[in-house]
């Protein structure tokens, strides 16, 4: 057990903190200062291209797209490195960290010519259209439809939710039912989607904070070409699995990512005499402090597993339920500490109680990860399924008849 | 041994239904965080005869139970209406307890109060505390200014209680109106210069007053659960997934069922209180504070539930659920808090043994 | 809204009391002293009846029946003057309060001549003999097989178990199945067993504690008359149904009945100067405080549904469920306050400590009684059921399968 | 960055289990209720070579490391076995540390040693303080009499922690042997005459037996829980009904997973409190106090949702949930308690603010 560096990692960390205090003046500010958010984006895309360069983006991508072919553990000693900086990391989480890999694994080769490029350098910034307003935790009951045209282009009508950076995103990997006769898993095609394709139409989604920190996005007849399709017609809830376990990834390592730690939360404790005296106030403390510290040790022993070629499984997503529920302590408790001050929309822990509610959902629910962790990880018996064999358009007109 | 309501009581139930359901209350709490006035309810509340429900009949009011403000609370939380009455209620009562001159025109309506409560001693602390900076009571009285006080802002007549508990009526006091996270409760700092009117009050009194803010601080609360438990009921058995209605996975079915039980709990505790209120003076504060202990939980609980059964969804700020995430997480600081509230439950158990 | 009795219920009360006042003398302690636990059942029995032939036993029972044909108001004066008294209640609350109703409602004339009587008066003791070790939450899955003979007699084999009193019960009355080739719920019939008959073992069940609170029963070839079947052959379920109606009513009249009080958790603490002004202890001790006196008014508020005619729903159950996690909560807390000494064995907090556990699965677990709930009261739909109108022998082999 | 085991720590462990599946431990806990004699498992211990294990080479021991020892006080709590090592490795880390002359004989195992402890100051209480009356570290030090000290019956030499943390040797003291309720687990409430060798150890020694005595037991509560959740998890396989293994309903499956975050964070903070052992000395007390808490909350849940799931069959004396849930229940109030353990979280983050 060691959690220090080997002379090989230390002296890449070395390199990577050397650049970072080179360069760190020409970084933007981590937050948009009030006003301009065009001008600030575009710094950040021009900060993503600098730490592409530097090879500080796409870490783990394979040299002959532009990666630097290295493991998992560069890659938390980069983001370690440009969180000790001070200084942003690349604006394009979502492509590079998810979307880019799947390109990579299910793409053809001239997808990945003309796309990898451009999202390493966030020249071009995309976004994952997955989700759907009637598929939340059933993801694969998607209901955008894609329909073949005789000249092999396909029209696509649907709705996708939950999506991040679209408004200002260059391209989608987007998920459509192609074939609705089929049972829901087998109808399924990924496809590339130009974002400022005619008939793409992307509104802000405001949370319980009142920002947008999603968007929505309408499809109305989008005409997309059959180059679009990504990793074959039919074949697409492979293909998203592929970016699933990704996601999976960033989150498993990712769980100080979120901002939340034992220290933020002790912070205005320890500035209160009477509070850090009270038994009860230690109490809840010294019980979220310690889940907190328990989720950086899971983040390395994700890490451990990673770096001798093992796939993190679903366990890594109990770790975000510790996440969510421990913040949620966290924040119950300053906000009891502090009193009603604590929720003036301007102050950090409000708009923490309001983003937290949200992300309990976001990325799967508990329940559904309680789920596929039971049954995966100790092997538990599924529930039943109703709808397993059965054609998605024969389902869908049963959910209607049952809520009719 | 008979806890039904009365013809009476079902009555001012239904008809404070009725009046609330002709507002908008609840896309008004969500424009109101955009800046958007509140409407104004008072008139309403002054037409169905509540800023006088706890004062004599001899005096203009209805000389009605606590238990009946109760019921109008339940309602008011139900669609989190901006009614003034949990400042105006305590505020009415002690006014007329005391004998105060101008006590009609607060039962009519006609002038609103408001209280600026204090906490009663308890079994660790014999002087009575107040909010000071922080929704919590904890800070011995004589601040000059008094922060958060509840449905502050616009009131005609403040009702204080200081140190000692002796009460003094304040007008033309200097308020600065706030709000926090929940555009429907008033808030206000009270800057107060000591130039009152004695109240001729008894320290016991004063200290019913705190309770009964517990006690309608509680009923607002079931009112509020009450809805987010429907809203969620009603939407596990239209949202379907994986073929079936997401209702029928027990993750969710006893979910809802826990917020079910809290909800019962604290209504059998709105009853205690209720009695307590009209004819078991001594159990009040054992009574109100565990009505609030317990419907405080309740809230948090069926408003985090509510948000969670509807997914993603149920967190945008187009839907009715953050609202009432709103109302909890500002009354769970309010009045004491509900920390406070249980920590007093087990004061008076402690004190009783 | 009165929590006062009316004249006449006071009038009632206040001859109950004189009755008592006269009679506590004759009455044996609460608990057996140690020793000879057959003269306390003896004395335990003529207290009953006593307590019979002064009205106060059967008090809900129908005058042609021998009981007094009051109200549940009159039940709950009684129990509370008889808990004031500091004398021990009835000694068959099953037999009185579940099986004689059920009775009642469904045995023949011959029946109730015959059984209802010794029952009132703790001559002849019943048990219920429902549950078995592989139907917990399924009742209905039982497997106790009763087989028609020829001569109409029917011979009965089986296992069952939690069977309070057997060791000294006359008769029990028994659920078996008479038909397994029909779908589960409708294959069963209710039968009075003379706990006497050739065939039958009574063994004890030791709880955690150590104490055998519970009886399992055996049946070997166990003969029983034509006339022993209680509501008809095949009906056993609806028979049962009642039954259980009675011990919801029980259950739900009885929460303060367990003998867990805010003021007995609060006792301890109260004499801890240090933990009486923890603000941690307080607030484990307000929660849990205040969930019984919920409970208390909660028996208040079923009392007014049940004299207004209305049945208590399922609804009651959930005060089952706060009583048990509070009283967890309660042990819990005073053993962290007490300390080790708390779990010596013949502290009343280590017999608590060791009782809670099973009664969370006593009389429904948890989440049966919260899927009972939330689909009657609530209204949400059900569980997929994978075991309707299949019969029962099918199911049977389905499970070995499923296992093997 | 690497926390998988080493080859050396791999075989421990295997050798740990396999070494232990070679006594009936876990029925001799339920017979050891009824008055048997528990089987003597240090001859084992001795020769599997656990006393000396944090004992220097040169000293006769094995010179491994805190993470180590934790390793083997997992397997002993998968079977509830009663070996003292809680008492024992502790003190014989500051035998040697202080160079006492006898350690050989208490790294062989020839001698047993048990550790008298007291918790170090904190940012509250600037005073040790030890195990009073109460499974709790709340008295100043200075009483006459230790009360339930783990593993103190039997032992030959007693390494006690004092008032200002200076630590003395002392043979031949009066135990008197209680049992509570874990019939496996050896206590005793110690009586000391103050005529002891002192030791030669700093208070920072002290402290970190303290802290070495959380940590192993947060290692003895990992494995309990890791037994209870192959339990649980295997009758929820195997029993139906409904016509479906109760494991695939969500309120059994939820719980059980619910265990296993419980004790994959557990697991997560031993590897904390390893290192710390052993190369982080500063964040000792922090990453000690936190495997403690966490693990001991696992043990709570993990117990009380094994027998629920077993449903009633679960809460017999003959079934082996219950003996888990004893263990849970005496080992929560011991040394300092799952409680103080959380409090110094608590009181290490605030100190480090």
């Amino acid at each position: 057990m060691d959690l220090n560096d080997t002379p090989e990692q230390a002296e890449y960390r070395a390199r990577v903190r050397a650049w970072l205090e080179e360069h760190r003046d020409e970084a933007p500010p981590d937050r948009p200062p009030d006003g301009d958010e065009d001008a600030y984006l575009a710094a950040r895309r021009a900060w993503q291209g600098k730490l592409a360069e530097a090879g500080l983006a796409g870490v783990v991508w394979p040299k002959e797209v532009g990666g630097q072919g290295l493991g998992p553990i560069e890659q938390v000693t980069v983001n370690q490195e440009i969180s000790a900086a001070g200084v942003p990391g690349i604006l394009d989480v979502i492509g590079v960290g998810m979307l880019g890999p799947t390109i990579i694994a299910h793409g053809s080769d001239e997808q990945k010519a003309r796309y990898l490029g451009p999202m390493l350098h966030a020249d071009e910034v995309w976004c994952q259209l997955f989700s759907e307003p009637a598929a939340g935790s059933d993801l694969a009951g998607i209901q955008s439809r894609a329909k073949l045209g005789e000249d092999g282009s396909w029209t696509l009508n649907g709705q996708k939710v939950w999506t991040t950076n679209a408004h200002f995103a260059s391209y989608g990997l987007l998920l459509a039912r192609t074939d609705p006769d089929v049972p829901k898993h087998k109808g399924l095609t990924m496809f590339v989607v130009p974002m400022d394709a005619p008939g793409v139409t992307v509104r802000g989604l405001r949370q319980i904070s009142g920002e947008a920190e999603f968007n929505e996005v309408f499809f109305d007849d989008v005409r997309l070409d059959a180059d679009a399709v990504v990793g074959g017609v039919g074949n697409g809830w492979g293909t998203a699995l592929t970016t699933l376990m990704y996601e999976r990834l960033t989150i498993g390592l990712g769980s100080e990512g979120l901002g939340y730690s034992a220290e933020r939360f002790t912070q205005p404790i320890a500035a209160d005499p009477e509070a850090r005296g009270n038994a009860e106030v230690r109490k809840r403390l010294g019980e979220l402090g310690a889940d907190f510290i328990a989720l950086r040790f899971t983040g390395y022993r994700t890490l451990t597993a990673l770096a001798s070629g093992q796939i993190p499984g679903p366990e890594s997503a109990l770790a975000k339920v510790t996440t969510v529920n421990a913040a949620v302590a966290g924040t119950d408790l300053i906000a009891d500490v502090i009193g009603p001050e604590a929720l003036d929309e301007s102050s950090e822990w409000a708009y923490a109680i309001s983003f937290l509610p949200g992300l309990k959902s976001a990325g799967g629910t508990e329940e559904i990860l309680r789920n596929t962790v039971g049954e995966r990880v100790l092997g538990l018996p599924p529930e039943p399924r109703l709808d397993k064999g059965i054609p998605f358009s024969e389902l869908r007109a049963k959910e209607r008849e049952a809520t009719a | 041994m008979n806890l039904s309501l009365s013809d009476e009581q079902e009555l001012l139930r239904e008809a404070a239904r009725g009046a609330l359901s002709r507002h908008e209350t609840v896309s008004a709490a969500r424009d109101a965080l955009e800046g958007a006035a509140l409407p104004d309810l008072w008139p309403m509340a002054v037409e169905a005869g509540w800023p006088g429900l706890l004062v004599g009949e001899e005096r203009g009011g209805a000389a009605l139970a606590p238990f009946d403000a109760m019921l109008v609370m339940v309602e008011c939380g139900r669609v989190l209406a901006g009614v003034p009455l949990l400042g105006h209620l305590p505020a009415a009562w002690l006014l007329d307890r005391g004998g105060w001159d101008g006590v009609e025109a607060v039962a009519s309506g006609e002038r609103r109060a408001a209280i600026v409560p204090a906490q009663p001693p308890g079994d660790l602390d014999p002087g009575w505390t107040w909010d000071p900076e922080r929704g919590k009571a904890r800070v011995p009285a004589g601040g000059e200014t008094a922060h958060w006080v509840v449905d502050a802002p616009g009131a005609d007549v403040l009702v204080v209680v200081g140190a000692d508990g002796a009460v003094s009526v304040v007008e033309g006091a200097t308020v600065q109106a706030v709000t926090r996270y929940d555009a429907t409760r008033g808030l206000g700092h009270v800057t107060l210069d000591g130039a009152g009117t004695p109240l001729d009050v008894s320290a016991q009194d004063a200290a019913s007053a705190w309770y009964l803010a517990q006690a309608l601080l509680a009923a607002e609360s079931v009112g509020a659960v009450e809805t987010c438990l429907e809203m969620a009921v009603q939407y596990a058995k239209e949202r379907f997934t994986f073929g079936r209605a997401i209702g029928s996975y027990q993750a969710v079915k006893h979910q809802l069922v826990e917020v079910l039980r809290l909800l019962e709990n604290s209504r059998s505790l709105l009853y205690y209180a209720g009695w307590a209120g009209e004819s078991g003076p001594d159990e009040l504060p054992l009574a109100a504070s565990a009505a609030r202990s317990v419907a405080g939980r309740a809230l948090d609980a069926a408003t985090r539930i509510n948000i969670s059964v509807h997914g993603g969804i149920g967190a945008t700020w187009e839907h009715d659920a953050p609202l009432f995430f709103r109302r909890a997480q500002l009354s769970r600081r309010l009045v004491g808090g509900t920390g406070g509230a249980t920590d007093r439950v087990a004061g008076e158990l402690l004190a009783a043994a």
